[in-house]
């Protein structure tokens, strides 16, 4: 299967993400401030780009593995935002009845597989989605999200590693936000560019811009080719900021005012939305309505969750293992 | 039965037959294909050559990526049998096997979950020193999610390894290195042993003796000398430690008022330590004695024999503590 | 004592008057010097402005890593104090504390030895979901060479963190979220309290409570309630769970003949379980009614609230667990 | 410090190294034969020359971390064989009393930090040792020694980018025998070169003949001066081969004929002796006399193991922590 050519019809579709994924997040947090909700919140504010563009070249079938910073890597991939919403409301239904929470979300159906808060832990298990994908002959790609700083965990090398030896259809992806918590790239990566580690495991290694959706979608479309096709795997590594530190609550004094004020300026989403009417993709009434439609569907997704029960006490001690094991 | 074997054929038939009959089991671990020699110990030898090196897949020394990835093929519906090599070897890839593979059916509401058996040997006794020889099941034991199985026979070998693979759920399947080539009686290929059942070895009404694992053996080699001492023990094989089969133990030792529990591991926190606190919760009143732990010394294992042999307990030990009992 | 404080500036005041008074003390951890926020929850805050990077170290996310650097640096004559953020990431590093740290003293016969302290928060209550929430102590109690400890005030948090640091061997020393900031007396600097011994911290006749970390909270929070039912309770604060101080354990329990052991660690297999067992072995003629264990349940974490709730023990199971000891 | 270049002593003194490696592992398996010992063996025949090499630029205050495949890298670092006789013996004049064995062998006063049976798990230790060096202002450098097979676990990545962000003195010895117990290297290693996965740290990667004395020797005399210089670390992938199979009883079948005779053809120590003899450094007479001393050495180290006491048992429980803690 070739990838698709970029199309006006393209760069629409990756709004629509987007604007979905940033008032998604700009909702959960007025729901943290207000109190309603209480919990640590990892915003992908910032990165919605990537997500956006790379899950163009995927469907329901093809697998996701992502982390506590996920929830754009999820709505993008298909997860309905009221299942994480249920979700994140500790609702019986949510995505995972409530159990799993920001962290874990989980939704199959979508090919949302695993969701993990262990810095790099999802990489090695990506390498195992995409092996019984090769097992079973499925055209399947899985695509294994994670951040700078879990490039310097043992995890990503030894899945690198396995994934290029073992010719896995797997696409790493580094959001490389700058910043582990409060740590500086630098400060704890000893390479100027992550994807120059693919050299190391003999696999592709991709640096994009990920603040433009087009440069994430062509290397994502050469990545996913090359994976369908049994070529292995890739790393792309998408260079972008999280606008709203590492959980909400981080007031980012560790971020330098000049490094803030250049990532606000090159803020990915109202740069794309003035790229989307100069270059006369649309309008920007299109693009108004656009953002309306995903304002109705967070609306519904809050309705959903909040006008849901919680589980019964019964669920306690249920999903530890199989009930009649 | 005429026909005999040992732990480490019945086991390899075990996953022979497995492989054969589901298409999902698959083997991956360290050496595990012929080409490397089938396992270090040759336990998974042949398996390759008959199902391909697609299905039998040795590794790089990356536990933590093929464990990993172990956990992630049987979230994709394999059914994957993973080898770690020596049970110590699990402390580089625990994140894999308790935050991961243990809670993912539970944090994901059960949308997904890990049918993963990991397959690793263990024991002291071969100067292996101290990072090549430890019992370490109570740290399995006390993660919610994964089960512990520790067979000491050739027949539950076989057995308990197709009902680990047939599980829904991962298992954590302790083999004693020390025991591997014992001869025992072939087991009935195709037969299944539930998880979770321990097993009365030998009847008795003055004394439940507990083992599992390696001191199975020992308390075999015991047992005659009781019989000389008047003492009529029940012989318990746990076969499975976690979950504990405690309607099997506590029937038994409600009949015989005493317990004497045996385990290579550490005495301290190991599974002697929950097996002795909840017999106590359920029988104070029946207990004649208070229940016995023996066990091997709270030391790193040491590697000169002399040592080493002093490490894990004797059959003296057991014998003591079946007095100490009986007193 | 007019003067307060919590336990993380506790924790904070004995790490700097230990680099203070040793230079060989550093500090290693995820962010833990003051460009990255001196600790993600500001423990070691002020520590790399005063004592310089060189000895307050931000490290990679590499858990093994730095881990590993902490045992090397510990044998090469420092005094590390590491930091792994969460009690559930020791999963990633264990190979490194317990095949290296725990057991280099005594592979070296002696040569080499690790004075390391562990640092490490946890805790149930915050909705951190199945991954960030485990009491692990278990797994390190059952490792030889290790010491764990778990302090509940601020004033035992100082002079146990001296101690630790003081210490020949590694240490694990377990910090309870929940109670970072509840304030407590301003500890007497320069003052270590002896590791393995636990504290009588209020005397009593008719039943021995035993708790530890986070537990010491809610058996603070009963006392009141047994008193009203003419209990009089005696309460021990272990703070130290590996070595136990059995001593102050059975001379207690030997006086009232009851016990309860109250941890928020799963049940199973779990701290309570070695205690339970010790009790019975020591004093099973002088026991009341049998050692009672109030824990949380066998499973994972679960995120939604009122699930989180129901898997921790509450203060009513402590009061039954009472209750059935009187009974 | 510069390191010295070499001259016809250098040659000699890395002969006697190599000599007395391997007269003590041609003694310790004859004794295994034997059946006076028994115990899993792991043999460094044909690695001789990298430590003894290697060794050269360093002095008894230097670091060294090792694994169970280690005992040639002890020797050329000038752990007294009659320790590590006594050690394997398992006697109470052994390097650890006998309380470690051959994968534990512990001996400060030259130098041994840590010998470990983890495969890869010495690295981030040898992190420390070097941190501490570094902390202390000492000029002291530590060389850490693993496989090829080791170059594939987590610790591998974490330490190597640790020590390049921290600028440790530490060299990375990978002394690459082709095999990971059973595993031929490529099954298991993604990458033509190990040396080339340094660039993912920015640190230099030397790839070099580990048949070749003058080629480790000159490879290390930079990497040590780097460290301790503090520039920072170096890896090393000195490529050779292990003669006796993973451990002994191992019958080398998954080692492919042709392979195993090249490999012989290109036997370091006849080679190196061939080659002293031939450009006129030594005469076969000194050599031998070099041999006939280490064998004399070896003599006396098993002599002093076989006649010493173990140790009582008083000794079981001690060293689990300090005496009076
Ligand atoms: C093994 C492990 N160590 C530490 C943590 C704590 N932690 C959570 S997120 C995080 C930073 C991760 O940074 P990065 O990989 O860049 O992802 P980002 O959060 O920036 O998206 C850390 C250290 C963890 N979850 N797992
Ligand atoms: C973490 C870990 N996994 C597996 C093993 C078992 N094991 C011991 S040596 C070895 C092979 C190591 O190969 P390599 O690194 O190339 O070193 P070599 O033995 O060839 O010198 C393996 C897999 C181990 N000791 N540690
Ligand atoms: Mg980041
Ligand atoms: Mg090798």
């Amino acid at each position: 299967m070739k990838s698709p050519t970029w199309s006006k019809e393209t760069g629409l579709a990756i709004f629509k993400k987007m604007a979905l994924i940033r008032k998604n997040d700009e909702r959960f947090i007025a729901t943290l401030k207000s109190g309603k909700l209480m919990m640590p919140y990892y915003s992908a504010r910032g990165q919605e780009c990537i997500p956006a563009a790379i899950s163009m070249h995927l469907d329901t079938s093809d697998y996701l593995v992502t982390i506590y910073r996920g929830i754009h890597d999820m709505l993008a991939k298909g997860v309905p935002p009221k299942l994480i919403w249920a979700e994140l409301a500790g609702r019986a239904t949510g995505a995972c009845k409530g159990k799993g929470g920001p962290m874990h979300v989980t939704h199959p159906e979508a090919g949302c597989m695993v969701t993990t808060g262990i810095v790099g832990a999802g990489l090695p298990i990506a390498c195992g989605l995409a092996w019984a994908s090769k097992l079973k002959n499925e055209k399947r790609v899985t695509v294994c999200n994670f951040g700078d700083g879990a490039a310097n965990i043992g995890a990503f090398h030894e899945s690198l590693n396995l994934a290029s030896v073992w010719k896995l259809p797997v696409v790493f992806v580094c959001q490389n936000n700058r910043y582990a918590e409060h740590t500086a790239y630098a400060k704890g990566t000893a390479v100027a560019r992550i994807s120059d580690r693919a050299a190391g495991y003999s696999l592709p290694g991709v640096h994009v811009d990920g603040n433009s959706p087009e440069a994430v979608y062509a290397a994502a479309a050469e990545a996913v080719e090359r994976a369908r096709a049994g070529e292995g795997p890739t790393l792309i590594e998408a260079v972008t900021f999280r606008f709203n530190g590492h959980l909400i609550g981080d007031m980012g004094e560790y971020i330098p005012k000049a490094e803030y004020q250049a990532a606000v300026a090159a803020d990915p989403y109202p740069a794309f939305r003035a790229r989307l009417i100069d270059t006369g993709a649309a309008t920007a009434e299109q693009l108004d309505a656009i953002e309306g439609e995903t304002e109705r569907e967070v609306d519904a997704a809050v309705e959903f969750a909040f006008s849901s029960p919680v589980c019964g006490l019964e669920e306690l001690e249920r999903d530890v293992v199989a009930l009649s094991a | 039965m005429s026909e005999s074997t040992n732990i480490a054929m019945a086991i390899n038939m075990a996953l022979e037959d497995a492989m054969a009959s589901d298409p999902r089991v698959v083997v991956l671990g360290e050496d595990v294909a012929d080409p490397e020699g089938g396992g270090i110990l040759k336990v998974t030898m042949g398996l390759s050559s008959k199902f391909g090196e697609d299905r039998v897949r040795s590794t790089p020394i990356s536990e933590m990526g093929f464990i990993g990835a172990a956990v992630g093929a049987a979230i994709a519906g394999m059914r994957p049998v993973a080898e770690i090599m020596l049970m110590n070897f699990t402390a580089v890839c625990m994140d894999q096997i308790t935050n991961h593979a243990a809670k993912i059916r539970y944090m994901s509401g059960g949308k997904t979950h890990v049918p993963l058996v990991i397959r690793m040997m263990t024991g002291s006794g071969f100067q292996n020193g101290g990072q090549h020889s430890d019992f370490l099941e109570a740290w399995f034991c006390h993660t919610a999610g994964l089960k512990v199985v520790m067979p000491s026979t050739t027949v539950d070998a076989y057995g308990l390894m197709r009902a680990a693979i047939a599980d829904e759920d991962p298992v954590i399947f302790v083999e004693h290195m020390g025991s591997y080539w014992a001869p025992g009686p072939m087991p009935q290929r195709g037969e299944a042993i539930p998880l979770g059942k321990a097993k009365i070895v030998q009847e008795g009404k003055d004394v439940t003796l507990i083992g599992y694992s390696r001191s199975m053996i020992d308390l075999h080699g015991v047992m005659g000398k009781l019989a000389k001492e008047n003492v009529s023990a029940e012989l318990i094989d746990l076969r499975t430690v976690s979950p504990l089969d405690m309607e099997t133990v506590l029937t038994s030792v409600k009949k015989t008022g005493r317990a004497v529990i045996v385990h290579e591991a550490c005495r301290s926190f190991g599974v002697g330590a929950e097996l002795s606190a909840r017999i106590h919760e359920s029988l104070h009143a029946d207990l004649k004695a208070p229940v016995q732990r023996v066990a091997s010394k709270d030391i790193p294992v040491p590697f000169a024999k002399h040592l080493e042999t002093a490490y894990l307990y004797s059959q003296s030990d057991i014998l003591n503590a079946v007095r100490r009992t009986m007193a």
